[in-house]
């Protein structure tokens, strides 16, 4: 049996341990591979970070998500509002889904945990959970006013009795109306708020329905859009390299790979800010690998051939 | 040795797994506490239906699953009413949760519980001992008497109510206080319960309600019951309204009023406009009912004249010095004013108005079921969502979106930017531009060229968009086009609305600026809502009111109601013959002429009531049976409230609007009810591809049969078929068949089953094993009378074993994992997969590579064809699939339709083909005639 | 308990399921009979709570809406399949069932053939447009089977599985990810929900 | 009666059907609706036919005493066991009959599904071979579009992420859409055979 054969005839399970070797162990020790953002992520990126360090502009966020897509949504959310808080931008969030409502409470609670100095009211506001049947209104009444349209937060407290509020009046103070759904997302903002008010919208959507929601971009009714484990990644990127050291984006330090590689850090940041880039180093080893072996069979596969051929030669 | 290795190995690994999961298991905290803080408050701004129970969540490693709420009239008996379900991993993070018990909500209805059930597990000595009950049941004896508890709205079929209620008639005798006793008698429908849709409840006001709430966690335990808390709903006054804006204009001499809608709607009656004087003092100048249950109105005109009718003192010189402000009454009388302070007027004439849209047109919605007006207005407008450059600002890429309507249908479209025009031929939602980046442009002129059919576009007509670049965000700004600010409202009435004095009318829609074009639902009425007057346990019966209502075309009254039963008709003419009588009879005795005159006017009035009736209830009343009489007058009621005439007012929703005249076509209709419409218009091309199909498909069958010689092309794979089975047959090993996974309705399965009848013969003719494992249940009969039918064929019906073709299970991935396990453990020689299949086919054609086995495939599936052509050795690519059968069966039918798909194909290509050639040469009409979606 | 039962039984069947992976074994046997079982299992209360009740017995039985029996009684024909002499009674179902595909012919002339057909016919503007075109076009040749591939015009065709097989390798590439988070998925469960290893 | 009446009952539905198809008319609706109605009550009564064929193989393995008939036994106590759960105590949340789908059925679909990744992984490694341009071809696109949805490939080149969208906008497209066309034609063709009474596989076999 020479090496040739012996490529061409590796039994599978060698294949198949190596594979889950390659899964596994990024996900036990995290490996930082690079992350190249993609220009919707970028835009959305460069929309919110605009907001930074003013008190008239807010992202606003809507939770249409339910545990089933938590493992691609969720490392979207925190991102956002660890991007927010880092740069002290102001947050407000609401769920019209009593499940998406338990996951922002939980997503609020994980990134304010790092956050001490930000303040409920001040820094963000929880509107919580509404009724799926005031969408609309709410979604139409906040471009004249929010606080009249939302009426209370989380915990019952008029809105414009809080500090936040002061100076966000309505969908002209809204820096980027944001949806994170698992579902058909977007669709409201798009037809309301974007198309009467001319507020930015993006969303974060699974990576399945990604494809669906392209076209909104290129008709510019979306300015930014997170797709999948891929899109938090990239996201999570972004926050780290320059909300993390409170600097804007700048599209020159973004192309100095050695500069952004010695942000990078990726050891220093807790687990749960770095789980979609996990998730991704994971996938970018077994695709490589598959490309490996791809490449090792055929190359089994010339040298055998070739061999045929002398032998039929002689 | 080598064994012990092994188990004590494993023991070390298990060990290890079950310390680790130990640390890792999740903390889970019995629910034996009952929820705290359990509050109960009244719901604002209602009709006193409505109250608020909030409480704290409990924690989340109690793992609750719902919380259930439990509402009754006296504490002593509790009523499970709803549930909130919560994620029991994530469990709340809120620190209160809300459960609101407003407006009407479900009681019961046909398919409610049988009997009267005590929830379960109430635990023994706490408070929660058999007084939780759950549901509401069907049983009449249980819900009946609590019907008086609460208020009562039915919502019953409208057949069901006309044509299958029973007719009651209840007499109640009261003894007066001057002793003569008073009979009065009314008329119920009676209805049985499953002849109701649903029952709906709301809260009395004034009446004190019971409520508690009990957690259940993911194990179906039951926390203890919560304390029970009371509270009675109270009637509320409305809500303030949001806005009021109030302007005069001088020049029309009169006043525009706009305010924003209430968000509670269900409890109001009217909004009243006031205007105070110089003194402060109040007056009311105008009120209007509201549309309830639709839409209301959000704005009104109001002229001097009016005004003074009201306020004799008005004088519009002293506009300046008067406030305004608007009330929202509810039905109970309470009043809401919107303003603490009030307003002034803004003071201005028409000329800040913009034009009201114009070519305002309604008419039937074509291709419906008749359930839509087709409203639309104005001239074409073009939509500019995106403008971006390329990376060195050479190319400016628009994307837009033409906005039109029957009147101008938009054919080309011409862009122009800094001189340049570009004529869009095939409206593709984009052009570019080339510009120069030293001069970037600012403005994109749009104009457009129509089909004939419709009115003519002034040619000068054009729409402008402004944009700038912002270096900032590296994006291109569009400036909001002039008028943006600007909607359009549209209002409808139908004809047993209002009248002229009600002006009640409806506000279905509003469209933003762009928009041309609106359908307008009006949907079938199929139930009716009543009341429950009263009800019989032993008949097991429900009495609702009985009446019916139909349109009259007259100015006084817009609508006429009449009795349901011709004996109710004819019992109530008598009772009023009778009372004339009476009165007659008093009238004769009277001596006083005041008294005489007042009388008159009374049977005048009853008179009246019993001749003056409209014309199609007076002919549906000359019918001999009720069923007849109610046809008639349901046709009618059904036209009248069906019919709609409509409006557009453009508002800028501060008080500016102007409004088109109400629509009336050329034959003066001003009326439209939809029609149901016979053929689909846009189908015409749909059923002319159908029909040539059709007529090609008949003519190749024909040749067929006459024998002619039909030529199909070898398919590689089924050629491959017989030296698969042969390999089988050599090696001594079975052969397996996966007739897809997909139902027999799926073309592809019938596909697939097709050649599981060759494959199947050839198998019994080399006496080779063939296993076909089948997901769908359905399918398995067929699959085995197949399979047994090539065994008779091939003369080997003694070979055919029933159990070689069998059912897995119809869960996907269970199927394919006893398929897997199949493959492996019968080392099946040769694998067939043909049909529909999912995500499935990799995983089984992967196994059968393990085992290396000889495998085809042939699938429709686009999405598993790549799996399949790379593990596969052939493979039939989508089509070829039904190729194949056909192939394989030789009859001259199926043969013929072949035949006749191939040509169909042919035809496809050239149209495709010309089609092309046509578009790119800028001829679009052929391309047209196709369906876009 | 029940959680951590739970955690345990799901973690020992994702294992048993897996080592199928190395050969098959009587864990394997295991899992995919009780797979087979439980799913079918599933299967039965499933579709009687929420077909059966609300679709046939609610409608006839509670609200008395007798022409139903008329289906009911049809339906029960599919109880004789296995009857070797009363076998024909399930065809009457069947056949009820199959009457909707009537609707498939106009429906996918209109949306799989019409449809189709116009997107194709879009203006020639550019490079792209052009290959989709030809790629359509000798795709649809390909398909065409009363002429052999054969001369130019089986070079034309071929020109067409060139394009079938970009497309059909795009596919495979394009799906790789996503089975990839399923497995993903699957060892965060052992990793992290049983062994607790990760977060 | 035993095949021309079925057969009379597809013809004449699927005439009705395509006719529905052109009209929109509320009588054409109330037909559908009306179909809609009497399928539902029909079809719950075909589970039976699964629960019977299962049991029937199951049993027939176990009689005969097929190879690992042993684990017939086990198939149907759990098929017996899920549904008597379901039966018993329901089958809302939280229930046992819950229980078992969440702990038995999803892992184990979730798992057979996921070995789909192993699967691809040995199908790129034994089938990916460049034996004629088709095949060299379908290899190339796969590698490019796998490069391109994860960074690697932007850290190779950047034209990877640009090549990936164009493979598949254009020559993917153009395949999708011609394959999809060929399909519907023939979905079409044996609709139309379905309803002409030239297709009668689904009668199942038999000449009677």
């Amino acid at each position: 049996m020479n090496f040739s054969d012996y490529i061409q005839k590796i039994d599978r399970r060698y294949i198949f341990i190596i594979l889950a070797i390659a899964v596994i162990l990024p996900l036990l020790f995290p490996l930082g591979l690079p992350t190249f953002t993609t220009p919707p992520v970028l835009s959305l990126y460069k929309h919110i970070d605009e907001a930074a360090g003013t008190d008239d502009r807010a992202v606003f966020m809507d939770f249409a998500q339910s545990p089933s897509t938590l493992p691609e949504l969720y490392p979207m959310d925190l991102a956002i509002l660890r991007h927010c808080f880092l740069r002290d931008i102001k947050v407000l969030t609401i769920s019209y889904y009593p499940q998406g409502a338990a996951i922002m409470q939980m997503a609020i609670s994980e990134v304010k945990e790092d956050f001490p100095d930000v303040k409920q009211d001040v820094d963000y506001c929880n509107f919580g959970f509404r009724n799926f049947a005031l969408r609309v209104p709410i979604t139409l009444g906040m471009g004249d006013n929010i606080a009249e349209a939302v009426e209370t937060n989380a915990a019952g407290r008029r809105l414009e009795n809080l500090p936040i509020m002061e100076k966000l009046k309505n969908y002209d103070n809204i820096q980027v109306c944001m949806e994170i759904s698992g579902a058909a997302p977007g669709i409201i903002y798009i037809n309301y708020a974007r198309a009467r008010y001319g507020v930015d919208v993006a969303i974060g959507v699974t990576a399945v329905s990604a494809a669906d929601n392209y076209p909104y971009l290129q008709t510019g009714q979306l300015v930014g859009l997170l797709g999948g484990l891929k899109g938090a990644a990239e996201y999570e990127e972004l926050v780290e390299t320059f909300a993390n050291n409170d600097i804007p984006y700048s599209e020159k330090k973004a192309q100095n790979l050695s500069w952004r590689n010695q942000q990078y850090e990726l050891s220093k940041v807790p687990y749960k800010f770095k789980q979609a880039r996990i998730g991704m180093d994971a996938q970018a080893v077994a695709h490589v690998l598959i490309i490996i072996f791809i490449i090792i069979g055929n190359i089994g596969y010339f040298i055998e051939k070739r061999q045929d051929k002398n032998k039929y030669v002689k | 040795m080598n064994k012990l290795y092994k188990i004590l190995f494993f023991l070390v690994i298990v060990s290890l797994c079950f310390n680790l999961s130990l640390s890792a298991a999740p903390k889970i905290v019995p629910n034996d506490e009952p929820i705290r803080d359990l509050k109960i408050s009244d719901f604002p701004h209602d009709d006193g239906g409505g109250l608020v129970i909030t409480w704290e969540p409990l924690p989340k490693e109690k793992r609750i699953l719902e919380y259930r709420v439990f509402r009754g009239f006296t504490p002593d008996s509790l009523f499970r009413i709803g549930k909130i379900p919560v994620n029991p991993k994530t469990g709340v993070v809120a620190d209160t949760m809300k459960y609101t018990n407003a407006g009407y909500t479900f009681f019961v209805d046909a398919t409610s519980p049988a009997k009267l059930k005590h929830e379960p597990g109430q635990r023994k000595g706490s408070n929660a001992e058999k007084i939780l009950y759950r549901e509401y049941p069907r049983d009449i004896k249980v819900y009946a008497p609590m019907l008086e508890h609460y208020r009562i709205l039915t919502v019953i079929p409208a057949d069901k109510y006309l044509y299958n209620s029973r007719m009651k008639v209840k007499t109640q005798i009261d003894t007066l206080e001057d002793g003569t006793v008073d009979t009065t008698s009314s008329t119920y429908a009676g209805l049985k319960l499953r002849q109701f849709k649903y029952i709906l409840t709301k809260l009395k006001p004034g009446k004190e309600y019971y409520y508690a709430v009990q957690a259940v966690n993911k194990y179906r335990d039951r926390s203890p019951l919560s304390k029970i808390v009371s509270a009675t709903p109270v009637d509320n006054p409305p809500e303030k309204l949001k806005e009021f804006y109030s302007v005069a204009y001088t020049d029309t001499k009169e006043m525009k009023f706009e305010w924003s809608l209430p968000f509670f709607k269900t409890d109001q009656k009217q909004f009243n406009i006031y205007l105070y004087d110089a003194n402060g003092e109040k007056h009311k100048i105008f009120s209007r009912a509201t549309a309830y249950p639709y839409t209301s109105q959000s704005n009104a005109t109001v002229s001097f004249e009016e005004i003074k009718n009201k306020f004799e003192p008005f004088n519009s010189q002293n506009m300046q010095w008067y406030r305004f402000n608007i009330s929202l009454k509810d039905r109970q009388d309470m009043e809401t004013l919107a303003k603490d302070e009030p307003i002034p007027a803004e003071i201005t004439t028409t000329e800040v108005l913009p034009e009201p849209p114009e070519h305002f047109t309604v008419r039937d919605n074509p291709d419906d079921k008749g359930d839509k007006n087709l409203i639309y207005f104005g001239k074409p407008y073009v939509t500019i969502p995106k403008i971006s450059y390329n990376d060195d600002f050479t190319e400016l890429l628009v994307n837009y979106d033409i906005k039109d309507n029957e009147l101008f249908k938009v054919k080309h479209a011409i862009f122009e930017v800094d001189g340049v025009s570009e004529k869009e031929y095939v409206l593709d939602r984009k052009v570019e531009f080339d510009v120069d980046p030293d001069n970037l442009p600012n403005e994109i002129k749009t104009r457009f060229i129509c089909y004939d059919h419709g009115l003519e576009l002034p040619e000068d007509y054009e729409v402008i968009h402004r944009f700038s670049y912002n270096e900032r965000l590296q994006v291109v700004d569009i400036e909001p086009p002039k008028g943006a600010n600007y909607s359009v409202q549209v209002l409808r009435m139908n004809k047993t609305g209002g009248g002229p004095q009600a002006n009640v009318w409806r506000f279905p829609k509003e469209l933003t600026y762009v928009e041309r074009e609106y359908p307008d639902k009006v949907d079938y009425e199929e139930v009716v809502y009543r009341g429950i007057s009263d009800y019989s346990i032993e008949d097991n019966i429900l009495y609702t009111s009985t009446y019916y209502l139909v349109g009259t075309s007259e100015e006084e009254r817009a609508y006429y109601t009449t009795a349901l039963y011709l004996k109710q008709l004819e019992k109530n003419r008598k009772e009023l013959k009778k009372q004339i009588q009476s009165l007659k009879d008093k009238k004769s005795q009277a001596e006083d002429e005041e008294q005489k005159t007042a009388l008159d006017q009374q049977i005048m009035e009853l008179t009246s009531k019993l001749e003056d009736v409209p014309p199609v209830v007076k002919e549906a009343n000359a019918k001999k049976s009720n069923k007849a009489r109610m046809k008639l007058l349901q046709k009618k009621h059904n036209n009248d409230v069906r019919s709609f005439r409509y409006f557009l007012r453009k508002t800028d929703g501060k008080g500016h609007f102007i409004d088109t005249p109400i629509y009336t076509n050329a034959d003066g209709q001003e009326y439209f009810k939809p029609k149901p419409n016979w053929f689909k218009n846009k189908e015409t091309i749909t059923l002319i591809a159908m029909l040539i199909f059709g007529v090609l498909v008949f003519f190749m069958i024909r040749a067929a049969r006459k024998g002619k010689n039909l030529y199909i092309r070898p398919i590689a794979g089924i050629q491959e078929i017989d030296n698969a089975i042969g390999r089988a047959t050599e090696m001594g090993r079975p052969i397996l068949f996966v007739p897809g996974t997909s139902g027999i309705s799926d073309v592809a399965t019938l596909a697939g089953l097709a050649i599981l009848g060759k494959v199947a013969k050839k198998a019994a003719e080399f006496e080779t094993r063939i296993l076909v494992p089948v997901r769908n249940y359905i399918v398995l009969p067929i699959a085995q009378e197949i399979v047994k039918e090539a065994h008779y064929e091939a003369g080997r019906p003694d070979t055919f074993d029933k159990n070689s073709v069998f059912y897995i299970t119809n869960a996907q991935f269970a199927f394919v994992s006893g398929v897997n396990g199949i493959m492996v453990r019968e080392q099946t020689a040769t694998n067939f997969y043909m049909g529909m299949f999912w995500a499935e086919s990799l995983l089984m054609t992967e196994t059968g590579n393990m085992t290396g086995a000889i495998q085809i495939a042939g699938t429709d599936a686009i999405t598993q064809l790549p799996f399949f052509i790379t593990t596969c050795d052939y493979t039939l690519i989508g089509e070829e699939l039904y190729a194949a059968s056909a192939y394989l069966s030789k009859q001259p039918m199926i043969l013929g339709t072949l035949k006749a798909q191939d040509y169909m194909k042919f035809l496809i290509v050239v149209s495709v083909v010309l089609g092309t050639i046509l578009s790119t040469l800028k001829l679009t009409f052929f391309m047209k005639w196709f369906p876009a979606k | 308990m029940m959680e951590t039962i739970g955690i345990w039984v799901a973690a020992f069947l994702t294992l048993s399921m897996f080592s199928f992976l190395y050969k098959d074994n009587p864990f394997y046997k295991f899992a995919e009979h009780l797979f087979v079982g439980a799913s079918m299992g599933y299967f039965i209360p499933y579709t009687f709570f929420n077909v059966f009740i609300p679709y046939a017995y609610n409608p006839l039985f509670l609200r008395h809406n007798y022409w139903l029996i008329i289906p009911f009684v049809i339906g029960l024909g599919y109880w004789f399949r296995f009857s070797n002499n009363l076998g024909w009674l399930s065809r009457y179902p069947i056949a009820f069932s199959m009457g909707i595909v009537g609707m498939g012919v106009p429906m996918s002339i209109h949306a799989q053939i019409l449809v189709q057909m116009r997107t194709m016919m879009l203006p020639l503007t550019n490079i792209n447009l052009i290959l989709i075109f030809i790629g359509t076009v000798s795709i649809l040749l390909y398909f065409f089977f009363s002429k052999a591939h054969e001369g130019l015009y089986g070079k034309f065709t071929s020109v067409g599985i060139w394009f079938m097989m970009v497309g059909f390798g795009a596919s495979f590439g394009y799906t790789v990810m996503a089975r990839l988070s399923l497995l993903i998925g699957r060892l965060q469960f052992l990793l992290g929900d049983w062994l607790g290893l990760i977060k | 009666m035993k095949r021309t009446i079925p057969l009379l009952i597809v013809m004449i539905l699927g005439m009705m059907f395509v006719v529905h198809t052109f009209v929109p008319h509320k009588i054409s609706q109330d037909f559908y609706n009306w179909y809609q109605t009497w399928l539902k009550v029909m079809v719950s009564f075909a589970v039976i036919l699964g629960v019977g064929s299962l049991l029937m193989v199951h049993t027939n393995k176990i009689k005969r005493k097929a190879p690992a008939w042993g684990y017939s036994w086990l198939t149907i106590l759990a098929l017996v066991g899920t549904s008597a759960a379901g039966f018993i105590w329901g089958i809302e949340d939280g229930t046992p009959y819950m229980w078992i789908f969440e702990n038995v059925n999803a892992p184990l679909g979730a798992t057979m599904f996921s070995l789909l990744a192993f699967y691809m992984a040995s199908a790129a490694y034994k089938a990916f071979r460049a034996r004629s341009m088709e095949a060299t071809l379908l290899l190339i696109a796969a590698i490019i579009v796998m490069l391109g949805r994860v960074s690697i490939g932007n850290a190779i080149t950047e034209w990877i992420p640009d090549i990936t969208q164009w493979i598949l906008n254009v020559p993917n497209l153009a395949a999708k859409r011609a394959i999809k066309l060929g399909v519907g034609l023939g979905m079409t063709a044996t609709s139309l055979k379905i309803i002409l009474g030239i297709e009668r596989t689904y009668l199942g076999g038999g000449k009677q």
